[in-house]
């Protein structure tokens, strides 16, 4: 029981008569990696935004740590420590990164609602500390706006830290970005997964990262799941040979 | 120059100090038409909070203007003392946005812009009706001594003193930690309730806010005026401050400042010597929203940076 | 004696100058007026007669030895912008006079500025009574009838019409039909125990659409549908009304202005009964006819009952300077209240109480003439001001129960 | 008179409609508030009043051709508004859009004022519509009915349009994702100028049919456009047929309403608008 951080059962949601889930389970460890893979279209972004709190499901139950938190809002669920970055890049733009860095670290010490500057001051040094820890504090003062799209998923990844969450979700973190900023970001990302000691789980289109790196990989497809289990097991089971692998060129150039 | 763009603290004090000296020694008529402008100002620039840094667009704003009007002339009227009928014009206002926010921020874009318009039509209409309280379309007069007893040039500089308290207030919320959150929610409300921020309670904070300054805005104008009427909580007064805050320039703090001064100041100036001055407002309108989204503001900082280069 | 000559030519020559001119700085009146928005069109009336009063009190030597200038802004129909012209107009133009509202908003907004600068005003359009009466700003000169005095005027008529039993009201939910309606009520019940008020309904001011309010109106079959409301509300009630019957199947009683007349022309039908404050056709005498000339050779046009008032406060008020001999507010209530003025409307005396004219309602019923190519109102009934001012205990009344 | 009112409130609410389609129209598909579309009623009308008189005069031929032709006119106003000013700001923030339409307001207004001056006008009701069917003791007035047919004509028209039409395919796509339209293969521009004529064509019809009905004035705009709002409002942005429920669900209110509250005429369609904006919120998510 203690061991699963977060336990989805029987979720399924529908948009009029298309289903985009139907019935899906999926229960994380805690501390494990796990990649979500699937053709397009196969209900992954759905299910993170089900289980961040975007979307509330048709039907399941969404459990964090004992606690059903299906209907929770998402900045509630971000308050019982879980942190999210989204498939289309999610920050302020016409913010500073700095800025963006530091509005997560407001939120992560409470004082949002607060009037004193001062309560901002005390937190600079440790957002230069995140700055730096994802590589961007020599574009520290830029607007957001201005800078690379890798750069803004790092940010995106920073802010998500600095939320000290003991869960990540990540929606393709690298969608948009070449090869080489790829394996540095995941890189990064297995890095401070490690180091923090927290439990993770990312959608991903790029085959070779997620045989590469993922403890348990689970496979969608239509809105289901259709297996789960560790790289070797799934790279062996048929179904999923048949039915995602012998698509997987097709998927992998795709982002959308 | 480019000190005054960069360090808008800069910029505002000696606005500030500028804007006083003006008023000390401006005749009667200037008095008259810069402490209008000076309320205006105040109004436009708490619906830019709420447009430019709390990515609400309100269509309903007049809704607090009117009522800091009637607040103020209403208890002034009752007998309650000056100095504490000031206080409850905006008390009203915030009351009145403090509930109708919590209803509006439940609603996103377009349908939370709709929600503010009906909420302002519903205050007008009960102004408009409630004859015995509020005497209907005759409105309230002879409430309170002309200026407050203040004399002309005292209660321009009590109202200049107000609109830089407002923006004051703006700037210092701004530069918080609230600032910040309301800035992100404005931008991004999806990213900033992952980050643990609720959008709604945000949003209704920076919408109390400026329904409150509004208030403010609104006590000084019916002061000004000496009546009341329930115009000053109708569309006139919610597409107005709407208009100045375009011309202005949107996402910029001073962007108000200007818009007003221009509005007024060619409006003024247009309806003076021209009939048909809507046709060209209209056109001017159009032209500054389509060639300079950014407004005057965003004209005048382009042309301060090209004199002097950054650095 | 060649120096004398040169010293006696200048004194002439001076003298010749000063003469044909004024001896000091005109006379400003300040004509802030609703020439923009819904008053728009009743304000350029009442504006073009003032100015040719002002061209004919100039042409005949003008005021205490000055001249008479006008110098017109435009309070846009709005009291904020009324409120704003107002002061302007005084501090700016530095008005003598003020003139020119024509919404009661407008009015008391005007009225408020003309109490603060501590100069006269006077209204020629506009009817409420609650600056004057209520608030007992005695910077305000009311030349036309106020809606109360227009109520009970209109109660008075609709009295001696045996036939009226049956009543069904409609007015626009503003202060001005709100008044007269209540008004009328109040004044005919007193005057006529059997008559019974039916359905009353209560457009939205700015309503365009009748079609819900004409079937309710009717359906208790009144005798007369009594209808306030005035400008394109009035003529939309009325084309509106002949798609429903209402002509045929009753009497209708509304405000039927010169202005109306003219912009229905033969789309309002005979046999209406209708109310107005000045109508030129109704009117006989010398001054008029000449006024009526001046006026149509001006502006091709005949004059509304604005232009009317307009043109006869405009005198009442030169006559009233010219007796006080001065421009000060007191002086000149004073004065018009003692001035034995004739004009226009004929004899038109004013109540120093509440600086109220007691200012004529004529009623009357639509006819087509050979004379003119709208209807005018025939038969017409000339109610003076003196039957139907409120008296002095009502003055008081009204006075402490808006403090 | 309970059924009498329904039946007017019916006829008012298929002229609310008639003006409110076009608006819900226009933000259907390229997410405009279109403050101007009062305006463009207001030149519908205008329009109307100036070629009445020289279209057979008269008769239902001339005044259906006259009202045709005065949308025609106002449509391609619209269109022309559309192409020199709106076409430029699309990528722009919403709010910038809405501003420049009440630009369109204040010229529309001036312009009007030139051309006819502020006096009201009238132009007649055509021969063969005046008059009225009597039930019972109640009139109803053939001009009113005859309207009232014309707009569910519009309605039946618009509907086979959307439902049938390739350009009914395109409007949906549209109304449901403005990026869709690019992934078809058809220029975005086209369809936003013609959606915009076509609303501006409704408007114009509306107020050319509306125009015998009362007095033609440079006011009419601002009395149109606050209806209209509420009825797109209450009806679903962007929705024609929750348009349509809106308007006659309005116009039967307000006739009955008569009835029982004649004062709270003003209040209540705001009170309703507020109401199914506030319900909507509490449906909003997930």
């Amino acid at each position: 029981m203690a061991d699963f951080i977060l336990s989805a059962e029987g979720i399924s949601k529908k948009y009029g008569a298309f289903s985009a889930l139907t019935n899906v389970s999926l229960k994380l460890k805690s501390g494990e990696i796990r990649a979500v893979i699937g053709p397009n279209g196969a209900g992954k972004s759905t299910l993170t935004n089900v289980l961040g709190g975007q979307i509330l499901p048709t039907a399941g139950t969404v459990v964090l740590d004992g606690r059903i938190v299906t209907g929770l809002a998402p900045h509630r669920r971000a308050g019982l420590g879980i942190g999210r970055t989204f498939q289309i890049n999610s920050t302020f733009r016409h913010m500073t990164v700095r800025e963006n860095m530091l509005a997560a670290c407001v939120a992560a010490a409470g004082t949002g609602y607060s009037l004193f500057s001062s309560k901002l001051r005390v937190l600079d040094s440790r957002v230069a500390e995140l700055v730096d820890e994802v590589g961007l504090s020599n574009i520290s003062e830029s607007i957001v706006e201005a800078i690379s799209h890798g750069d803004r998923k790092r940010l995106e990844l920073g802010m998500v830290l600095a939320t000290g969450p003991r869960l990540l979700l990540l929606d393709e973190p690298t969608a948009g970005m070449g090869l080489n900023e790829r394996q540095d970001l995941f890189k990064l990302i297995v890095d401070v997964v490690k180091k923090r000691g927290l439990t993770l789980m990312f959608v991903e289109h790029d085959i070779d990262i997620v045989f590469n790196l993922a403890e348990r990989i689970t496979v969608m497809a239509r809105g289901s799941v259709l297996a789960e289990g560790n790289p070797d097991e799934i790279s062996a089971d048929p179904h999923v040979q048949e039915i995602y692998l012998g698509e997987s060129v097709a998927a992998k150039g795709a982002t959308c | 120059m480019n000190i005054l763009v960069r360090h808008p603290v800069v910029a505002g004090a000696l606005a500030f100090v500028a804007s006083a000296s003006i008023l000390v020694l401006a005749n009667d008529v200037w008095l008259m038409r810069l402490t209008e402008l000076l309320i205006w100002i105040l109004f436009a620039a708490s619906l830019n909070f709420l447009i430019s840094f709390s990515g609400m667009v309100s269509f309903g704003h007049a809704a607090y203007f009117g009522l800091g009007c009637y607040g103020f002339a209403l208890s002034a009227k009752a007998g309650v003392p000056i100095i504490v009928a000031v206080m409850i014009g905006p008390l009203v206002a915030t009351f009145a946005a403090a509930i109708y926010g919590a209803l509006c921020v439940r609603l996103n874009k377009i349908y939370f812009a709709m929600l503010t318009l009906a909420c302002a039509e519903i205050t007008y209409s009960v102004i408009h009706q409630w004859y015995d309280l509020t005497g209907g379309d005759t409105g309230l007069t002879q409430f309170a001594p002309p200026s407050l007893d203040l004399g002309a040039r005292g209660f321009a500089l009590l109202v200049l003193a107000c609109c830089a308290g407002g923006l004051l207030v703006i700037r210092l919320v701004l530069n918080a930690p609230l600032g910040l959150v309301i800035r992100s929610v404005g931008e991004n409300p999806g990213r900033a309730a992952a980050l643990g921020f609720s959008q709604r309670q945000v949003q209704w904070v920076a919408f109390v806010i400026a329904g409150s300054l509004a208030g403010v805005a609104g006590t000084l104008y019916s002061a000004f005026q000496g009546n009341a009427f329930p115009d000053y909580a109708g569309m006139r007064f919610s597409l107005a401050p709407l208009v100045m805050v375009i011309l202005g320039g949107l996402g910029s703090f001073f962007g108000p400042v200007i818009g007003a001064i221009v509005e007024k100041g060619l409006t003024g100036v247009l309806s003076h010597y021209v009939v048909f001055w809507e046709l060209i407002m209209g056109v001017v309108v159009i032209t500054v929203t389509v060639y300079s989204p950014h407004g005057f503001w965003g004209l005048i900082k382009r042309v301060i940076n090209k004199g002097a280069p950054r650095g | 004696m060649k120096y004398r000559m040169y010293v006696a030519t200048v004194a002439i020559g001076l003298s010749l100058v000063t003469g044909a001119s004024f001896a000091a700085d005109p006379i400003l009146i300040g004509y802030v007026g609703d020439l923009s928005g819904a008053c728009g069109p009743y304000n350029d009336g009442n504006l073009k007669a003032t100015r040719i009063a002002v061209d004919e009190i100039n042409a005949s030597g003008g005021l205490l030895g000055r001249k008479v200038e006008l110098k017109v802004r435009d309070s846009k129909t709005n009291p904020e912008e009324a409120t704003k012209q107002a002061r302007e107009s005084i501090v700016v133009d530095k008005a003598d006079i003020l003139t020119g509202p024509c919404t009661s908003s407008v009015l008391l907004a005007d009225a408020a500025v003309a109490q603060e600068h501590k100069k006269l005003l006077w209204n020629s359009i506009g009817t409420t009574h609650r600056a004057n009466i209520d608030f007992g700003n005695r910077y305000v000169y009311q030349s036309v009838a106020n809606s109360l005095m227009e109520g009970r005027a209109l109660a008075e008529y609709a009295a001696t019409q045996k036939s009226w039993k049956r009543i069904a009201t409609i007015g626009l939910d503003y202060e001005w039909p709100r008044q007269t309606i209540e008004m009328f009520k109040q004044h005919l019940k007193e005057l006529r125990p059997d008559v019974q008020f039916v359905n009353s309904v209560w457009p939205k001011l700015g309503e365009s659409n009748f079609g819900s309010y004409i079937p309710v109106l009717l359906n208790d079959k009144p005798d007369v549908v009594f209808g306030v409301m005035f400008g394109s509300a009035s003529s939309n009630f009325i084309r509106q009304g002949k798609t429903y019957g209402m002509f045929e199947r009753t009497k209708v009683f509304t405000y039927a202005s010169t202005y109306l007349l003219k912009a229905l022309g033969n789309d309002i039908p005979e046999g209406v009964y209708g109310w107005t404050r000045s109508p030129f056709y109704g009117i006989k005498s010398p001054a008029m006819d000449s006024f009526v000339a001046k006026f149509k050779e001006a502006h091709k046009d005949f004059p509304d009952d604005e232009s009317i008032a307009g043109y006869d406060s405009m005198m009442q008020m030169a006559g009233a300077i010219k007796l006080a001999k001065s421009l000060d507010p007191a002086k000149l209530v004073d004065a018009l209240a003692a001035q034995e003025y004739v004009g226009l409307r004929g004899k038109v005396s004013v109540r120093k109480l509440d600086i109220n004219a007691y200012a004529p309602t004529f009623i009357g019923v639509t006819k087509k003439t050979p004379a003119y190519s709208f209807p005018i109102l025939t038969d017409l009934v000339r109610i003076d001001g003196e039957r139907v001012m409120p008296s002095e205990v009502e003055v008081a009344r009204m006075r402490a129960l808006a403090k | 008179m309970l059924f009498v009112q329904i039946v007017n409130g019916l006829m008012e609410g298929v002229m609310l409609f008639m003006v409110a389609s076009g608006l819900t129209l226009i933000f259907g598909v390229s997410r405009i508030v279109n403050f101007a579309h009062g305006s463009f009623f207001m030149l519908g009308a205008f329009l109307t009043y100036q070629f009445a008189p020289h279209i057979l005069p008269g008769t239902m031929l001339g005044f259906v051709l006259t009202v045709i032709m005065a949308g025609m006119l106002t449509a391609f106003v619209g269109a022309c508004f559309e192409v020199i000013v709106l076409r430029r700001i699309y990528h722009a923030e919403e709010l910038l859009q809405l501003i420049v339409t009440v630009g369109m307001v204040m010229i529309m207004r001036d312009v009007v004022r030139v051309v006819w001056g502020m006096n009201d006008l009238a132009t007649a009701i055509p021969d063969a519509m005046s008059g009225a069917v009597n039930v019972d003791s109640y009139w109803f007035p053939i001009y009113n009915l005859g309207v009232m047919g014309i707009g569910l004509l519009v309605v039946v028209v618009l509907w086979a349009v959307v439902r049938f039409t390739r350009v009914g395919v395109l409007l949906r796509a549209a109304t449901d994702d403005r990026g869709m339209v690019a992934l078809l293969g058809i220029n975005q521009a086209y369809i936003f100028t013609g959606v915009f004529a076509s609303g501006s064509l409704l408007a114009g019809i509306a107020g050319g049919l509306a125009a015998p009905l009362g007095s033609i004035n440079f006011l009419l705009d601002t009395t149109v456009i606050t209806g209209a709002f509420l009825v797109v409002v209450i009806g679903g942005l962007g929705s024609l047929s929750g348009a349509f429920a809106a308007a006659l669900a309005i116009g039967v209110l307000k006739a009955v309403g008569v009835l029982y509250f004649p004062r709270a005429a003003m209040v209540t369609a705001f009170v309703i608008m507020a109401i199914v904006l506030i319900v909507r919120s509490f449906k909003a998510r997930g």
